[in-house]
């Protein structure tokens, strides 16, 4: 790290004492922010620890050309702070969210509204931004929507077919996750972290169980890290080939839809080879997971491997040969480089705008110390761009499996895990197939969790899709949508 | 020509839909385990290693009754069958999961070693849904993964749509409801509203744990536990998420098209 | 006009038509390598829905049960004025081909009447994209349709069959041609089919037909989605008889001859669902605003067409 | 008495009617009450016996033999105030006479609603002189007397238009409305001044196929002056711009009556002066009246698109009809250089069955929009919406009459068109040079204008009638009184008989046709005793809207018998619309006017260049917008590209000229002296 910064420097998956994280009040912590974010630094996770009947604030940034992560905190205020949203939006949606659960009011947020709590109104009811004109009508598509997918309330305001605004209303899979966890981990924990959203439930689990193994000051068995880096890669897979073959599915081109679909429950069986369950439950646990895989369980996991790789090369191929899919995902849905670096976008959908952000490179924890993936960028910022970023990332993940499932390191994959440190900080991200999962964990005087705060990737992604869609026709907002494919359940929490 | 090279590889790779229920069930993955079997026989006097160890507190024994384990609220993780010191928790491997009332999923009891199957339709609702039985999702909570294994279903692979079934759209097109979530407070007007839209006669199929019981956020102020607590559920299909087949076997069980396929095909 | 010859005509529209849509739909799953739903599943929706229950919107007036009624109506009486096995059509007294146009286009009205009657914003979506986009087609489709009955000098169905029945040479007619590719991409647009409209979307706000119909419910929506695909089948017959009228039995034919006129009617009728089959699973669907571009396309061919008449006269 | 009398004494009693309702209506001007009675009973009285009058002549044939009767002695040389009920001019009496009618009712209800603040008489007096203004120029037999009707005509209408002369918008309007009807009225007087030149008298006998004596320069030059004086009144598109600005602004029983027959009497002159005066017409007549028809009838659709406010939409909608109707005169005109009576008349039927058809269902559209404007206080229909419950039976007519102007089977826009199509496709056949392309090509067209036509009426009434009331004017409306309703049930009732039994209203046509182009159609065109409406040529196609109704009824068992066979047992429920699950619609999630037509208006944005601004306002950052206001207009290319530069010319020009009245005597001594100097050299 080749300059100086007022905050502590903390690399990922490690753990800090409470009492070293450097302490400003209120207005110096916030310039202190500010400052490193007109440096262009990232906001991984802003929240309020109560502290008493106060509130204290506390940042974790990412210096990714630093290649580490850096951490502060308030002095204990209550009542209001000065909103950061004026001048950096990034920090928009932690400041609502900090209002909504400890109710310090951000002064002059241009847009305070609910993040997920129903307060009294329900999520998709209230002040919804309104566009004047005459000729204006609203759409709403409403929590129920037409085909399987999770609820979330879409208000758009139109002429005709443009969409002029879009304002996105979410909180209905509210289960109230972090409440839970206050006084942790419990026995169902575990179970949680793998359902906050289950289509990234090894990227959650992985960073729940590197969370703890940082308060608990070890780490877990080469190669339990070995086989969690394996799951996290063929989740990212049979996300990422679902999501072609929806995007297909959406410009109804038949070929890839349906093979895609086909393919992705493939990938998902070879999870179920490891552990069991299609989505990875039970495969990663604090200290080590309790499965192994033997060898030849591996080498025919492998060949499966090979022949579903090679089926979905040809699905997409026929999906980037169809001239009518291209004209379709051209020019659709576009986002600049600058708005995705304004808002903070994470994942593929920042790779698709040319941004180089990937935890596995920037941030490398656990196995991907030891073998790398190249990140997969495309410059556009439109769908066809995400479409090829997660093409890209279907093709580097298979040569990475096929690297690792030859050197297989050896060794057990299980560990007792030790008692939490009290008072420490910990913080864990992990490059789940939707963008950077951050966890960060407090513990209290008795070694108990006082504090866990879970980010979500689609929490930085919802404001991009919103804007994507100014200036689109009203047609296209599936396609940009499934681009985009964020987690409800995982914003919910 | 690209139209030509689709087509000539289509038409060479032949169906790929399974032969399931006419053919033999796809295996399920092996260290999946399926469902359970109770012997409370085998628990010792005062051993409760396996309600220490389970998560959602499926596994209860009350001091003077025999061990008992409510697979509504299990997620399947198999921590009490490893903490069983005496094997009288044992997984079966059967995939067919799917009961019709909540009370058939408890086990322990003395006849009710394993849960008793899902029968078919009362007959006017069988007659009027076996060949065409169109259904409308709600995701109400959860984490999307009942929703990908129920959208797998529609994949070439599983094909539900040659037994007639079929997610629509708008509920008016509906004869029946697919929950899946355990109904958090914010969805529960959405979900009412869904179900008042639906004309009779209707069914209600609550899919996965937390549709049954609330999964693993059971007892949180944020949810209902359920879909049972709001609305009248004709099928429960337990797991954490089902397995395809066992949704696919739950559903065509429900319709009867399960033993007289046996007999023709489709 | 002979009451039996109707009404055998009036049973083979109602339960061939379900039938042709129900083997389109099999066709296109096979060529998705999946066994898919029985081509008879649609007659078991029909029956489904009839017996099922309705829920009408309170914000709905006596348009919205009227509509399915026209709809359905108008479609079967257009399918009793096409030749569809037999040459002069049981009612082609009463209507040529500009009547059986103006009959559909009086369906469609009621069923845009239909869709923004609930005060949803998906069916004036719906209604919105339909009017407009059977306006681009109409006149594309009327020069089709003048192109041949220019030919026939007449409008009358039969005569325009009779009239490429009778000159062998005229079936490769380049005006025939151009007129049945511009009448094809018209069929593609009138029934809502992939390059134009997915009928299979889930998408609310992708849909253009299915759009109308999402706050039909019971018989109400099995009126409907009959009189579609008796729509359906009216235009492929329209495509089918007039520009390919082989084996079409002749006014005073034995029983022999209808015999092997509907199996050559049912041969040309399965030619034409293959070839949608196979332009719905090549193609993607086109961006909202790129059809209006498929459709002149379709005007310049029609014009091409009527150019082309006199040139090989 | 013989059929000549008792027709000609019908009709003096029809204009006396009238003349008593203008002198009741003014006299009783302070019990409006009575005024409204006297003034619009008078005027329904005189439209019945014009209607029996007219009805009479024609269905007698007497129209062709009939001699012109001086209504009063004339004082003055050339000057001779005859009315002659030749066919033609029976035809449209007829036309007019069966509006006044259901008007004069309609108003007995519509003109409540000016008690207290505006001057029933007045507006009852103006009504009853239009009424007698237009049944002369109908049956003028002079071309003075022809010419003082018009201006009559033209006169009472600007009254009429400018009726509610508070808005400065209907001011302006009146004004442009004078402006243009003079300009016509120019070109009409020196048509009539170069044809007095060729024939030597004014009478229009005299006039007769007086085209073969003049001179072709001459003759084409007298067509063209005729077409622009005719053209202007009757809409056709580059003249048209009064039609879209009068017609909301005058009261709706007006506009009515002004859509319906005040625009016909252009066609009227144009059939008079093409078929009756100039003999056999050169090809190019027949080229231009049919391209500026197709003209006239695609853009007046797609202008009527771009409209959310309902009686301009439905001016609009007069333009396009009107290019429907010169669309058929063009064919005809193009037929009869060709040398194909038959078709010619075929043509001109169609023709002028679609002038009564529109007359007819136009006349029913305003009506209702005026009974909406009645119960709702405004025209907007971004504020209506959801009156189908609140005015069911104007609901009822308002759909009779969208279906009747989308050309749908079985109404009578269906069956004039369909007569349009066939003169259209069998005139492919006339010629062998390449004009024969714009037959089918126009054909086209008149399809495309149907399909637009029948997309802006589904936004009309959709938008109007169906869904959620959008503001509380819509919500508190209540149905029309009764007179009101009649006066739409008559119209209703002849929009249905038009279109079911055309075949009747063939027969009428036959002494037209006999006068004009010397043919009779009426037995060819009819089959099975009257059921059946044939193309003309054998084999050549045939309709039966008759047949087409009883069918739509005897397939109604067909669902009938599937409710009875499985739907006996299901209920229905009523319950809210299905909104995904929210917390309930509000009428602002329905689909406003603008927006339904907005994909026509990016398919057609070269013609319309839509122009619109956004303005977006932020504290910090555009992510977070504050206040986004959005406006788009659609260019009104005639008055920019045309009129208005038009206009700049005329007011530079008149600036320079000012300089001769420089105010010195001298001046003007010397411009007398060089006049007369250049009048005696030009004597010799």
């Amino acid at each position: 790290m080749n300059r100086t910064t007022p905050f502590a420097l903390l690399t990922n998956g490690t753990a800090l004492p409470w009492a070293d994280v450097p302490e400003w009040p209120l207005p110096e912590f916030l310039r202190h922010v500010g400052a490193e974010l007109d440096r262009g630094e990232r906001l991984n996770s802003l929240f309020g620890v109560p502290e008493g009947g106060a509130l204290r604030l506390v940042a974790v940034l990412a210096f990714d050309a630093g290649n580490t992560l850096v951490v502060g905190r308030s002095r204990p205020f209550s009542g209001s702070f000065p909103s950061l949203t004026a001048t950096h939006s990034q920090a928009h949606l932690f400041e609502r969210e900090i209002w909504e659960q400890h109710g310090a009011v951000p002064e002059n947020h241009p847009w305070l509204k609910a993040v997920r709590k129903d307060h009294g109104a329900g999520p998709a009811v209230g002040d919804f931004f309104r566009v004047d004109g005459r000729e204006i009508h609203e759409v709403a598509v409403g929590p129920v929507h037409a085909g399987i997918i999770e609820p979330g309330h879409f208000r758009f305001q139109c002429a005709g077919e443009e969409v002029l605004h879009l304002e996105i209303a979410l909180g209905f899979q509210h289960r109230g996750i972090e409440e839970a966890l206050a006084g942790g981990p419990h026995r169902a924990t575990i179970y949680q972290m793998e359902t906050v959203a289950g289509d990234t439930t090894i990227a959650h689990a992985t960073a729940y169980a590197s969370t703890l193994e940082a308060l608990a000051g070890t780490e877990a068995p080469l190669r339990a890290q070995w086989l969690r880096a394996i799951a996290l890669e063929l989740e990212r897979l049979a996300n990422h080939t679902g999501d072609l073959g929806a995007l297909a599915g959406d410009v109804a081109f038949l070929p890839t839809a349906s093979a895609c679909g086909k393919i992705r429950g493939d990938f998902l069986n070879l999870t179920a080879m490891l552990c069991g369950n299609r989505f990875g439950r039970g495969l990663v646990r604090p200290g080590g997971g309790p499965h192994d895989g033997g060898t030849e369980r591996l080498g025919k996991l492998r060949e499966r491997l090979e022949t579903s790789l090679a089926e979905v090369q040809q699905a997409a191929v026929w999906l980037w040969d169809a001239a009518s899919v291209r004209t379709r995902f051209e020019h659709t849905g576009h986002l600049h480089r600058k708005q995705a670096t304004e808002i903070g976008l994470v994942g593929p959908a920042a790779r698709a705008c040319g941004l180089v952000r990937d935890v596995r490179f920037d941030h490398p924890a656990g196995w991907f110390r030891f073998a790398q993936v190249p990140v997969s960028v495309w410059p556009d910022g439109d769908v066809f761009a995400r479409a090829r970023v997660r093409w890209l990332e279907i093709q580097r993940s298979g040569e990475f499996l096929r690297e690792q499932l030859d050197a297989a390191p050896d060794g057990e994959t299980r560990s007792p895990l030790p008692p939490l440190a009290p008072d420490t900080l910990a913080v864990a991200l992990v490059e789940g197939w939707r963008g950077e999962v951050c966890h960060a964990a407090l513990t209290g005087a008795d070694g108990r969790l006082r504090r866990y705060k879970i980010t979500d990737p689609s929490f930085h992604n919802w404001t991009g899709l919103a804007l994507a869609l100014r200036g689109q026709a009203i047609s296209d907002f599936p396609l940009c949508n499934k681009s985009f494919n964020l987690s409800y359940c995982g914003f919910d929490l | 020509m690209f139209v030509h090279d689709t087509l000539l590889n289509r038409l060479k790779r032949g169906c790929a839909t399974m032969a399931y229920p006419a053919g033999p069930a796809p295996a399920l993955p092996e260290r999946h385990g399926g469902a359970l079997r109770v012997e409370a026989a085998k628990c010792q006097a005062d051993c409760a290693a396996c309600v220490a160890v389970c998560p959602t507190e499926a596994v209860t024994r009350p001091p003077d009754r025999r061990v008992a384990l409510d697979l509504g609220r299990c997620l399947f993780c198999a921590e009490c069958v490893k903490a069983c010191p005496t094997g009288a928790i044992t997984q079966t491997g059967d995939h067919r999961l799917a009961v019709r009332r909540r009370e058939d999923l408890v086990l322990g009891e003395a006849g009710n070693e394993q849960l008793r199957l899902a029968g078919v339709l009362d007959e006017k609702l069988r007659r009027l849904f076996r060949r065409s039985l169109k259904l409308r999702q709600v995701s109400a909570g959860g984490c999307n993964a009942c929703e990908a294994d129920t959208n797998v279903l529609g994949t070439i692979g599983w094909d539900l749509g040659r037994f007639g079934i079929q997610f629509v759209a708008s509920p008016r097109h509906a004869d029946g409801l697919l929950i899946t979530g355990p109904v958090s407070k914010n969805m529960e007007l959405a979900l009412q509203k869904t179900y008042a839209a639906v004309p009779e006669p209707r069914i209600v199929i609550a899919v996965g744990a937390c549709a049954i019981a609330g999964g693993p956020f059971v007892g949180h102020p944020q949810v209902h536990n359920g879909a049972g607590v709001l609305l009248p559920v004709d099928l429960f299909i337990p797991g954490c998420p089902p397995h395809p087949l066992t949704i696919l076997d739950g559903l065509i069980r429900l319709l009867g098209r399960l033993e007289e396929s046996g007999r023709k095909t489709g | 006009m002979n009451l039996p010859a109707l009404v055998l005509q009036l049973l083979l529209l109602l339960l061939l038509a379900p039938l042709v849509s129900g083997v389109i739909k099999n066709w296109k799953a096979k060529l998705q390598n999946r066994r898919g739903p029985r081509p008879w599943q649609v007659y078991f929706d029909l029956a489904k829905f009839l017996r099922k229950d309705m829920v009408i919107s309170e914000h709905t007036s006596w348009v919205f049960g009227f509509a399915p009624y026209v709809v359905f109506l108008s479609a079967l009486l257009t399918g009793l004025m096409v030749p569809m096995v037999h040459l002069p059509a049981p009612l082609s007294l009463f209507g040529g081909v500009l009547a059986v146009v103006g009959l559909l286009a009086l369906g469609r009205f009621f069923l845009a009447l239909g869709g923004l009657d609930p005060a949803s914003a998906f069916g004036g979506m719906g209604s919105s994209r339909e009017m407009t986009l059977s306006a681009i087609a109409e006149p594309a489709l009327m020069l089709a349709i003048f192109t041949v009955a220019i030919t026939a000098k007449s409008t009358d169905l039969s005569q325009m069959a009779l009239s490429t029945q009778s000159a062998t040479w005229k079936l490769l007619n380049p005006a025939h041609v151009l007129a049945f590719a511009a009448m094809f991409v018209v069929l593609l647009a009138e029934t809502g089919r992939i390059p134009v409209d997915n009928p299979a979307t889930h998408l609310e706000l992708t849909m253009i037909h299915e759009a109308m119909l999402l706050e039909y419910s019971g018989r109400h929506l099995a009126f409907m989605e009959w009189g579609a695909s008796v729509k359906q089948l009216v235009l492929m017959t329209l495509l089918l008889n007039v520009f390919f009228p082989i084996g079409l039995a002749g006014p005073g034919a034995g029983a022999a001859a209808l015999g092997i006129s509907l199996l050559a009617y049912l041969a040309k009728l399965l030619a034409l669902s293959a070839a949608v089959v196979v332009v719905e699973t090549t193609n993607a669907k086109l961006r909202l605003f790129r059809v209006p571009d498929l459709l002149s396309a379709a005007f310049v061919l029609a014009t091409l067409a009527l150019l082309s008449t006199f040139l090989f006269h | 008495m013989n059929m000549n009398d008792f027709s000609a004494t019908l009709l003096t009693c029809a204009l006396g009617a009238y003349v008593a309702g203008i002198v009741g209506a003014l006299l009783f001007q302070r019990a409006e009450k009575l005024a409204n009675g006297v003034g619009f009973g008078l005027a329904a009285a005189g439209g019945v016996c014009g209607i029996f009058a007219c009805a009479s002549s024609l269905a007698t044939g007497a129209a062709t033999a009939s001699q012109s009767f001086a209504l009063f002695p004339s004082l003055i040389p050339y000057v001779r105030f005859g009315l002659r009920a030749d066919a033609l001019g029976c035809f449209f009496g007829m036309v007019v006479s069966l509006l006044g009618v259901a008007l004069s009712i309609y108003s007995l209800g519509y003109v409540r609603g000016y008690y207290g603040h505006k001057n029933a008489g007045v507006l009852g007096a103006f009504f009853n002189l239009l009424l007698l203004a237009t049944t002369l120029v109908f049956l003028a037999d002079n071309a003075f007397f022809f010419l003082i009707a018009w201006e009559l005509m033209a006169l009472s209408a600007y009254c009429l238009v400018s009726f509610e002369h508070e808005h400065a918008e209907t001011r302006n309007a009146g004004v442009l409305f004078f402006i243009m009807s003079h300009l016509g009225t120019g070109c009409l007087i020196l048509g009539f001044l170069l044809l007095f030149q060729a024939s030597g008298s004014y009478g229009f006998e005299g006039f007769h196929a007086l085209g073969d004596k003049m001179p072709a320069a001459r003759r084409n030059v007298v067509f063209l002056l005729f077409l622009i004086g005719f053209g202007v009144k009757a809409g056709m598109v580059p003249l048209h711009i009064w039609l879209p600005a009068a017609h909301p602004v005058a009261p709706s029983n007006v506009s009515a009556l002004m859509s319906g027959v005040l625009i016909k009497t252009g066609i009227y002159g144009l059939a008079r002066v093409c078929f009756d005066f100039l003999g056999t017409p050169p090809n190019w007549w027949g080229v231009t009246v049919l391209t500026l028809g197709t003209i006239s009838a695609v853009l007046g659709v797609l202008y009527a698109l771009m409209e959310h406010d309902l009686k301009r939409l439905l001016a609009y909608h007069s333009i396009e009809n009107i290019g429907i109707i010169l669309m058929g005169l063009g064919a005809a005109l193009m037929f009869l250089h060709s040398g194909h009576p038959v078709l010619a008349s075929l043509a001109l039927i169609a023709g002028l069955y679609h002038t009564l058809n529109h007359a007819v269902f136009k006349a029913l559209l305003f009506l209702g929009a005026g009974a909406v404007l009645h119960a709702t206080h405004t025209r907007n229909m971004e504020d209506l919406g959801g009156l189908a419950k609140r005015m069911r039976w104007t609901t009822l007519c308002f759909l009779v009459g969208a279906v009747a102007i989308s050309a749908l089977p079985p109404l009578n826009g269906f069956v004039s068109e369909w007569l349009t199509y066939q003169s259209l496709l069998q005139g492919f056949g006339t010629t062998t040079s390449l004009i024969r392309l714009m037959f089918p090509l126009s054909g086209a067209m008149l399809a495309l204008t149907g399909a637009l036509a029948a997309a802006c009426f589904v936004k009309a009434f959709g938008v109007t009638f169906l869904g959620q009331p959008r503001g509380d004017h819509a919500r508190q409306a209540r149905e029309v009184p009764f007179p009101m309703l009649l006066g739409q049930g008559i119209l209703v009732a002849a929009c249905v008989f038009l279109g079911l039994f055309p075949t009747v209203f063939l027969k009428l046509f036959d002494p037209l046709t006999r006068q004009l182009t010397g043919q009779q159609l009426s037995q060819q065109l009819t089959m099975a005793d009257g059921l059946v409406l044939s193309g003309g040529p054998a084999q050549g196609g045939t309709v039966s809207t008759p047949g087409i109704a009883l069918m739509l009824l005897c397939l109604l068992p067909v669902p009938l018998t599937l409710w009875a066979l499985f739907a006996r047992r299901a209920g229905t429920r009523i319950g809210p619309t299905w909104d995904c699950g929210q917390r309930g619609l509000t009428p602002q999630m329905q689909y406003t006017a603008t927006g339904f037509s907005k994909p026509l208006r990016m398919i057609f944005k070269a013609l319309f260049r839509p122009r619109r601004e956004v303005q977006r306002e932020y504290d910090f950052s555009p992510y977070f917008t504050t206040t986004l206001r959005f406006e788009s207009h659609v260019e009104e290319v005639f008055q920019t590209r045309i009129y208005r530069p038009l206009r700049w010319l005329v007011l530079r020009a008149s600036r320079r000229l000012r300089a001769l009245q420089a105010g010195s005597l001298q001046a003007y001594l010397i411009y007398i002296f060089v006049t007369l100097l250049a009048l005696l050299l030009f004597a010799l």
